[in-house]
């Protein structure tokens, strides 16, 4: 006289209390690799983000080399009217994804450069949000008092200001102090790091509040306070003790970070700011591309599609990440 | 069984004559990717009114699974339970589920470990208690329910009862919420009251005023009570009956007072040995169980414990690694072990937990017969 | 409460005095004169001069920041000149508290130039914000019920696909093809909800979609997060035990606990998209504060741009505000103080 | 010269003229035949699609072309005015509008007189005065009245401080306005205006600028007005203009057709709608429903719309016209110092490449001089005048014979969008081949400000140009007169740094013309010094590509609303 009960979910572990795995002392990272190896979704999405970024090497490589030619303007195959010939965007043997309108780039090259820019302005953002978010997080956290409470306010203050507002009215004033007075070389250089730095200088406080609170964990933590009792310097106390032990967010928010910061770069490219074409980025190309939108669909669909799969790509691996490495987090 | 407390609405009268719960040979098997957990296998006990039954293990031993089978709390998630639980007459494992969900709160009760993650963060203490009453007294007015809520926020023991009604978890001490899930738990004068470690959130002098508190309530309601916990005072304290768990099965079973006398299983003894005890001098330490639970996927062959067993090497022909005890009737007692009582004996004198030497020649069994 | 909203507004105006500080700095510390953009085309050195003398640019960054949070309070003239004040009053601009300055490059009060684009910009918010909170919240909680299964799976892909998509394509997409190829629903345009609620209405329903879209991506999945945590929670096993029937649990028990956090959330993304959504507006042509500050920032058109900054600041700080109050009320055990 | 759309200090203008011009340059789509149907039905909704927002509707203040031209349709009438018409000739030749007649000039044409009509009202019923179009020209010298044309700055006869800025700074100027009551007298319905050098293109300015229009003092708020419309034309604006979506513009009972003759005034209301984007605005016309059946725009239709433009129903409502814009380049006289090297980069300027870049025959044709083929007395330039392909090996061997390292290194910098991209590499792969080295430097924020920066380091710019009316005076010396532009902080409009006595001295002369043909071949003299000299190549004229609604009628492009749709015919059917 038995019932079976039973439900198609197979994902749901036993009740409280029972903890049905062996309990052998695991560190945290074996755990989120063993983690990690089961979660094929975010496998996938980490062999794609690996692939987007190999491409990105690659790109300036080939383009040197010749091969892929990203602002070759192919004029050949162009019409009178500047469109391209033949149906997806004149896709061919000899150019797989076609050229583009007006300028006839090979489209190919075009998004694998573009891939390599997005990419880059991505990371530089990434590094500076990073850097400072862990400088300010981990002083802010370590130190506590009126450092904390002061650094809490400019966070509060660098909140209040509307992002993309501000990137694109400090374009020219930044651009131009960059250029005469920090001398970078007009053009993309100038224009890439304006965009990498106002994007890193907006964009760290979330991360300052995470490293923050895993600071404050930290710091009572035995072997920080044994550190301190021996009189270590702050700042070895900083490098030697607090920055190994908080590689987990750095590695799960680069991996957020960036898919917002390709994102960003396509949403500045569409109000013109950032690196401009000829140098090709994901944002520039998609900007081109939208009055196309009726014209010649596949050229709007490219550059769309590269930045839908790679910031879903990346947005994926970071939820996994997160996973993994803090079950408990949630999905922001 | 009618107290004053429940006479506005008829429940049918005892129905059948046997024991309150009989629960036979109860399994609750969880899929996962990688194999399926057996939480608790094989689990069977009975009931009577009025009576209080221990159920004692480490953690992950089935305790608390088997409590929430009895609950049907599993239903409807990826658990896979089956075997037999006959409540009051009714196989509880054929009910509808609307017809388990008017059993729960009203002819089973329950109380639970951690009374703070226990009770909503956002609702009135009051609310939550009345809420209880409310779903099973569909006719009762809010004006009904808060009154029964009064009373039973006094009969457990808050003092200012008409304040507290009012207030949140938070601002509740934790003993004060622990008798908070009590009333919650008895407001509707349950058959059955399941306790899954009501004690241990809870500071010593806290533990012993809760138990106080439930036995009393025992007392004037008549309830059966399942209390579930690691601690084996507690059991000592309350219990009529012991169930000792390891690795989702019962290892043994008898009355309180036998089972303390004379434990059977070596696991019982090293639950009875970890125990600090007030005949024991204070400088002896406790001797805690060597090892770790094993996983409930792959449980070692043989005997489960054998592992952590010190004496599996006295049953001979390496059986404890190769066969699988069965739940031997030893005396009043049951336990899942090869060992004779001749074995028992001898360990006795070695160690200082003691299995009576009387009773055991009593139990005289050829053991490795009824095993072969 | 009181005095913890008192003292929050206080702390707020000192937070936009330091936001107009910091904007004012980084956009007049610059080393463009403003100016240069004010004249036209026959734009001769003296009339840069000229005009950088009337519109006060001359002065000490410090000191234009000091007349600015003045004139805020006060009001100011435009140009601030006693002498033209008596012999041509007509020819000076008044610009009445609250000031956010004068924009030369429109000849306007900039709060003449922002208060009709407030409705706009909220009107879209609001839109959105209805939208995207039963789109994504309703979306969420049957992922989260459904979890495991097909439904929950293809709800939780698509809405990764909308929360990857730029709002630029989305956007895009419903405008040139729901709209204007398929025409599928009439061209978005802005009307004023006192004109005709229900022009109103049909002309928020595409850009208020393209933002609800992405907006609502997130948080089909933030609830979808919140209900799982809040269903293994013990309060809600407490609560099957008290027999305590399954819709009940859900609404009364579940949903009041795991939506509370995401009131959190949707109050600072509603406080921050009432200043305008710069791409949607942008693309359909909607004039909200989003597209005049697109047109500012291009025309240079600095006090324009302060002005905007200003407003999203107050916003975003109204909003956490709110936020802060409302949660206080949902969860008990949040004391303001 | 007027402002065209988006550009914050760039290029537009009312243009006009010769005959011969169009035919010689046309090419491509319809040009301006009146290819809509005729009716005379007057009312309906006509809907006009404005790209960005309208900067001032202020007439004193207004510098954007297609603005000029509409407040002149619309509400702001002048003492002379532009014909509707589509023969470029006609519409050069300004006809009386407030005035009785076209003007009288005498002194060599220092001094000009105009007598007002009777009859002609504002909108609140009240008369036109003398004074009222004095007082328009009193607030234009308004300091704080920023962003209008500033001609009767340096034309009218008034001190002027040693800025070179008149002394008289608008009404509120006590101290000087005796000064200009000297200027500009008015006796009775006659108003005189004296000028200190002669101004024989007067009427064309008076007709094309909004600069000397009427005003009514005790409507003047001064800034506040910005966007205040106060009619004494057909239309007057209903409720107020919303920066951002726009207005509508309703009859003005006061306006008395009898007094005009010129504008047809059919639309009942014409609604503006800003701020919609190019691509925008044709994928709307393209697909020609409700409202923008009846709907015309002011901006091209982009290149990436064309292909769409060649569908049966489409077809019939697209206008193809040269525009009153000139694309050129110039080199920067600092840096190419070698006129050799000028010269080289001249003779290799591949325009055709350009123009298949840019987008087709539709989009432009080859700019033959800066000046617009459309101005009184045009010709094309003699040495610049015939670049067309580019001849490669001709070139090389002038770089080769210059001396100079190769391959050359050149930095182009010009104002990006992908058209102008395309151009710009069609031609660096044509001065590659003549021995350059091209760096391109696309620039998409703030253009103009940009390359007006003294030390800017390019080596060739980029710019493009359209006259404020049919004259050449308000092209050559805005551009390369190094005295009016070059200072230690800006190059104002002379990128190049082009200074020569020479061409000055040409500009001093025709400055001296009485009449306009007088003063066009003093030009014609000058761009030919400046084609000696290479201090710039012409590019293109730039062509318009306009669309329209199904249901609108008498659609014309007139030259002398700088070709965009004229506002003075356009009507709308039942």
């Amino acid at each position: 006289m038995s019932v079976i009960i039973e439900s198609p979910d197979a994902a749901s572990a036993p009740g409280q209390g029972d903890s049905p795995k062996e309990i052998q002392g695991r560190s945290p990272r074996q755990l989120a690799w063993m983690h990690l190896k089961r979660d094929r979704v975010t496998l996938i999405a980490g062999v794609i983000a690996i692939l987007g970024i190999l491409i990105g090497i690659a790109a300036p490589i080939l383009s040197k080399l010749g091969v892929i030619g990203p602002t070759d303007n192919h004029q050949n195959l162009l019409s009178s009217a500047g469109m391209p010939i033949g149906a997806f965007t004149g896709a061919s043997g000899s150019q797989l994804l076609g050229v583009s309108p007006a300028n006839g780039y090979p489209m190919l090259g075009r998004l694998m450069l573009g891939t390599t820019y997005s990419l880059a302005i991505a990371l530089g953002a990434t590094a500076i949000t990073l850097i400072l978010g862990a400088i300010i997080g981990m002083v802010s956290g370590f130190v506590g008092g009126k450092v904390d409470f002061v650094f809490g306010r400019i966070i509060d203050l660098t909140l209040c200001f509307p992002q993309t507002l501000m990137l694109l009215a400090l374009s020219a004033t930044l651009v131009e102090v960059l250029t005469s007075t920090f001398h970078v070389p007009t053009g993309a250089t100038a224009n890439g790091l304006y965009a990498m730095l106002v994007l890193g200088l907006f964009g760290w406080p979330n991360f300052a509040r995470v490293i923050r609170g895993q600071v404050l964990t930290l710091r009572n933590r035995e072997f920080v306070e044994a550190a301190n009792s021996l009189g270590s310097s702050t700042m070895r106390i900083y490098i030697r003790e607090l920055l190994p032990n908080l590689w987990a967010p750095f590695l799960v928010y680069t991996s957020l970070y960036m898919p917002q910061y390709i994102s960003a770069e396509a949403a500045l490219a569409f109000l013109n700011v950032g690196i401009q074409p000829p140098t090709p980025t994901l944002g520039n190309i998609l900007n081109d591309s939208v009055s196309y939108i009726q014209t010649d669909s596949t050229f709007f669909f490219e550059p769309a599609l590269v930045i839908v799969i790679l910031v879903l790509a990346f947005n994926l691996l970071g939820d996994g990440l997160r996973d993994a490495f803090d079950p408990k987090a949630g999905r922001r | 069984m009618s107290t004053p407390l429940t006479k506005e609405q008829g429940r049918p009268a005892d129905a059948q004559s046997g024991p309150l719960l009989q629960v036979d040979d109860l399994k609750v098997h969880f899929p996962t990717d990688d194999g399926v957990v057996k939480s608790v296998d094989g689990v069977s006990f009975t009931l009577e009114k009025g009576q209080t039954l221990g159920i004692v293990g480490e953690s992950g031993s089935g305790k608390s699974v088997s409590s929430s089978a009895i609950m049907g709390l599993q239903r409807g998630t990826s658990a896979r339970v089956s075997g037999s639980i006959l409540f009051d007459g009714r196989e509880l494992m054929e009910v509808s589920d609307e017809e388990y969900r008017e059993l729960r709160g009203q002819d089973i009760a329950m109380i639970f470990q951690d009374p703070l993650s226990a009770l909503h963060p956002y609702y009135t203490v009051g609310a939550q208690i009345a809420e209880g009453y409310r779903v099973h007294h569909p006719d009762a007015s809010k004006k009904d329910a808060r009154n029964r809520t009064l009373e039973m926020l006094g009969k457990v023991g808050i003092p200012n009862p008409a304040r507290r009604i009012d207030q949140y978890p938070h601002e509740f001490s934790g003993g004060m919420r622990q008798r908070a899930m009590v009333a919650m738990a008895l407001i509707n004068d349950p058959k059955l009251l399941i306790a899954d470690e009501p004690t241990t959130a809870l500071d010593v002098t806290v533990q012993a005023q809760i138990l106080d508190l439930m036995v009393s309530l025992q007392d004037e309601f008549r309830s059966a009570i399942i209390i579930i916990t690691h601690d084996l005072g507690v059991v000592a304290d309350v219990a009529d009956d012991i169930l000792v768990m390891y690795a989702g099965r019962p290892v043994e079973k008898g009355t309180v007072m036998d089972t303390f006398a004379r434990p059977k299983h070596p696991y019982t003894w090293g639950l009875l040995a970890s125990m600090p005890r007030l005949d024991q001098e204070r400088t002896d330490k406790l001797d805690p169980i060597p090892g770790n639970p094993p996983s409930l996927i792959n449980l070692p062959t043989g005997c489960a414990f054998n592992p952590r067993c010190a004496h599996r090497d006295r049953v001979p022909g390496d059986k404890c690694r190769t066969v699988e005890p069965e739940l031997f009737q030893i005396g009043t007692q049951q336990a899942r072990c090869f060992l004779t009582d001749q074995d028992r004996t001898e360990i006795a004198a070695a160690h200082d937990v003691s299995p009576d030497a009387h009773d055991v020649s009593a139990d005289a069994h050829d053991r490795s017969q009824e095993s072969a | 409460m009181f005095a913890y909203v008192v003292r929050r507004l206080i702390g707020g105006v000192f937070l936009l005095l330091l936001v107009s500080l910091v904007t004012f700095v980084l956009f007049f510390a610059g080393p463009i004169n403003p100016a240069k953009f004010t004249c036209g085309k026959q734009c001769t050195p003296a009339l840069i001069e000229q005009n950088t003398k009337a519109l006060g640019y001359d002065k000490p960054v410090l000191e234009q920041w000091g007349t600015y949070v003045v004139g805020i309070v006060k009001g100011r003239d435009f140009p601030d000149d006693p002498a033209l004040k008596k012999t041509a009053p007509e020819t000076i601009a008044h610009c009445s508290a609250p000031c956010l300055g004068y924009s030369p490059q429109t000849s306007q009060n900039v709060t003449t130039e922002l208060q009709p684009r407030i409705p706009v910009s909220v009107s879209l918010a609001i839109a959105a914000f209805i939208m995207w909170m039963i789109i994504g919240v309703g979306a969420g909680i049957i992922a989260a019920l459904l979890r495991g299964s097909v439904i929950d799976k293809a709800l939780v892909g698509v809405s990764l696909i909308f929360y990857a998509m730029p709002t630029v394509v989305t956007g895009l997409l419903l405008y040139q093809f729901v709209a204007i190829k398929w025409q599928l629903v009439p061209a978005p345009q802005y009307v004023p909800f006192s004109q005709s609620p229900v022009q109103w209405l049909q002309g928020l329903f595409l850009p208020a979609l393209t933002l609800a879209l992405y907006y609502a991506a997130g948080y089909v999945r933030l609830t979808r997060a919140f209900i799982l945590e809040t269903l293994g929670e013990d309060y809600l096993r407490t609560a099957k035990a008290k027999g305590v029937p399954r819709v009940r649990v859900l609404f009364r028990h579940t949903l009041r606990a795991a939506l509370t956090p995401i009131v959190t959330q949707a109050g600072l993304d509603l406080g921050a998209l009432l200043g305008g959504a710069i791409i949607t507006e942008q693309i359909f042509s909607y004039p909200g504060l989003g597209a005049l500050a697109v047109s500012s920032a291009n025309q240079y058109d600095l006090p324009t741009t302060i002005g905007i900054v200003l407003v999203v600041a107050t916003f975003i700080i109204i909003a956490n505000l709110v936020v802060d109050v409302l949660y206080g009320l949902i969860d008990p055990r949040v004391k303001l103080a | 010269m007027a402002l065209r759309k988006k550009p914050i200090v760039a290029v537009v203008a009312t243009a006009i003229t010769a005959g011969t011009a169009l035919s010689a340059c046309g090419g491509g789509g319809g040009g301006t035949t009146p290819a809509s149907s005729n009716s005379t039905y007057k009312g309906g909704n006509l809907t006009y699609l404005y790209e960005d927002t309208v900067t001032s509707w202020d007439p004193q203040r207004s510098y954007v072309g297609v603005d000029l031209s509409n407040e002149s349709r619309l509400f702001s009438r002048s003492l002379v005015q532009l014909p509707v018409t589509t023969d470029a000739k006609t519409a050069a030749t300004p006809i009386p509008d407030l005035a009785t007649n076209t003007g009288t000039k005498s002194d060599g044409a220092k001094t000009w007189s105009y007598t007002l009509k009777s009859g002609v009202k504002w909108q609140d019923g009240k008369a036109i005065s003398c004074a009222d179009v004095k007082y328009g020209l009193e607030r234009n010298f308004n300091p704080n009245l920023t962003g209008g044309p500033t001609y009767a700055w340096g034309y009218l006869n008034i001190p002027h401080g040693s800025d070179g800025l008149p002394s008289y700074k608008g009404p509120a100027d006590t101290k000087n306005q005796a000064a200009f009551d000297k200027a500009v007298v008015c006796s009775g319905n006659t108003i005189t205006y004296h000028f200190n050098k002669p101004f024989p293109d007067f009427p064309l300015a008076l007709a094309s600028l909004r600069e000397f229009d009427p005003y009514r003092k005790d409507k003047d708020q001064g800034v506040k007005n910005n966007l205040t419309i106060f009619s004494d034309g057909p239309y007057m604006i209903q409720g107020n203009w919303q920066t951002g979506s726009g207005g509508t513009f309703v009859r003005n009972p006061n306006y008395d057709p009898k007094t005009d003759g010129n504008r047809k005034a059919l639309p009942a209301t014409i609604t503006f709608k800003e701020n919609i984007q190019p691509d925008t605005a044709a994928s709307r016309l393209i697909a020609n429903n409700g409202a923008d059946q009846s709907a015309v725009e002011m901006m091209n239709i982009p290149p990436s719309n064309l292909s769409q433009l060649v569908a049966g129903n489409v077809k019939s409502r697209v206008e193809n016209p040269q525009s009153p814009f000139v694309d050129y380049i110039l080199p920067n006289m600092k840096r190419l110092t070698n006129p050799k090297v000028r010269q080289a980069l001249a003779t290799s300027l591949n325009q055709a490449a350009y123009i298949k870049g840019y987008g087709g025959s539709q989009t432009a044709s080859a700019a033959k001089s800066l000046v617009s083929p459309a101005l009184l007395g045009y010709k094309p330039n003699p040495t610049t005048g015939a670049l067309g392909q580019g001849d490669v090996s001709a070139a090389k061997k002038l770089l080769q014979g210059a001396g100079v390292p190769m391959p050359y290194p050149i930095k182009f910098t010009f104002r990006n969008n992908p058209a102008r991209l395309a151009g710009a590499e069609a031609l660096a792969a044509t001065w590659n081949q003549a021995g350059f080295k091209v760096t391109l430097n696309p620039i998409t924020n703030k253009y103009y400000p940009t390359i007006q920066t003294p030390s800017d380091n390019s080596d060739l710019y980029w710019a493009g140009w359209g006259a404020d009316w049919s004259a050449q005076s308000t092209v050559l010396p805005p551009l390369f007169d190094s005295r009016v532009n070059l200072t230690s902080s800006t190059k104002t409009s002379d990128y190049g740094n082009y200074t020569s006595k020479t061409t000055n001295a040409l500009f001093d002369k025709a400055s001296m013309q009485t009449s306009v043909e007088a003063a066009a071949s003093v030009y014609n003299e000058a761009d030919a010094q400046l084609g000696k000299d290479y201090a710039y190549f012409p590019l293109i004229v730039e062509k318009f590509v306009f669309l329209r609604g199904s249901k609108v009628t008498n659609y014309i492009n007139n030259p002398a609303v700088s070709m965009y749709p004229d506002l003075g015919s356009v009507g709308v059917s039942k």
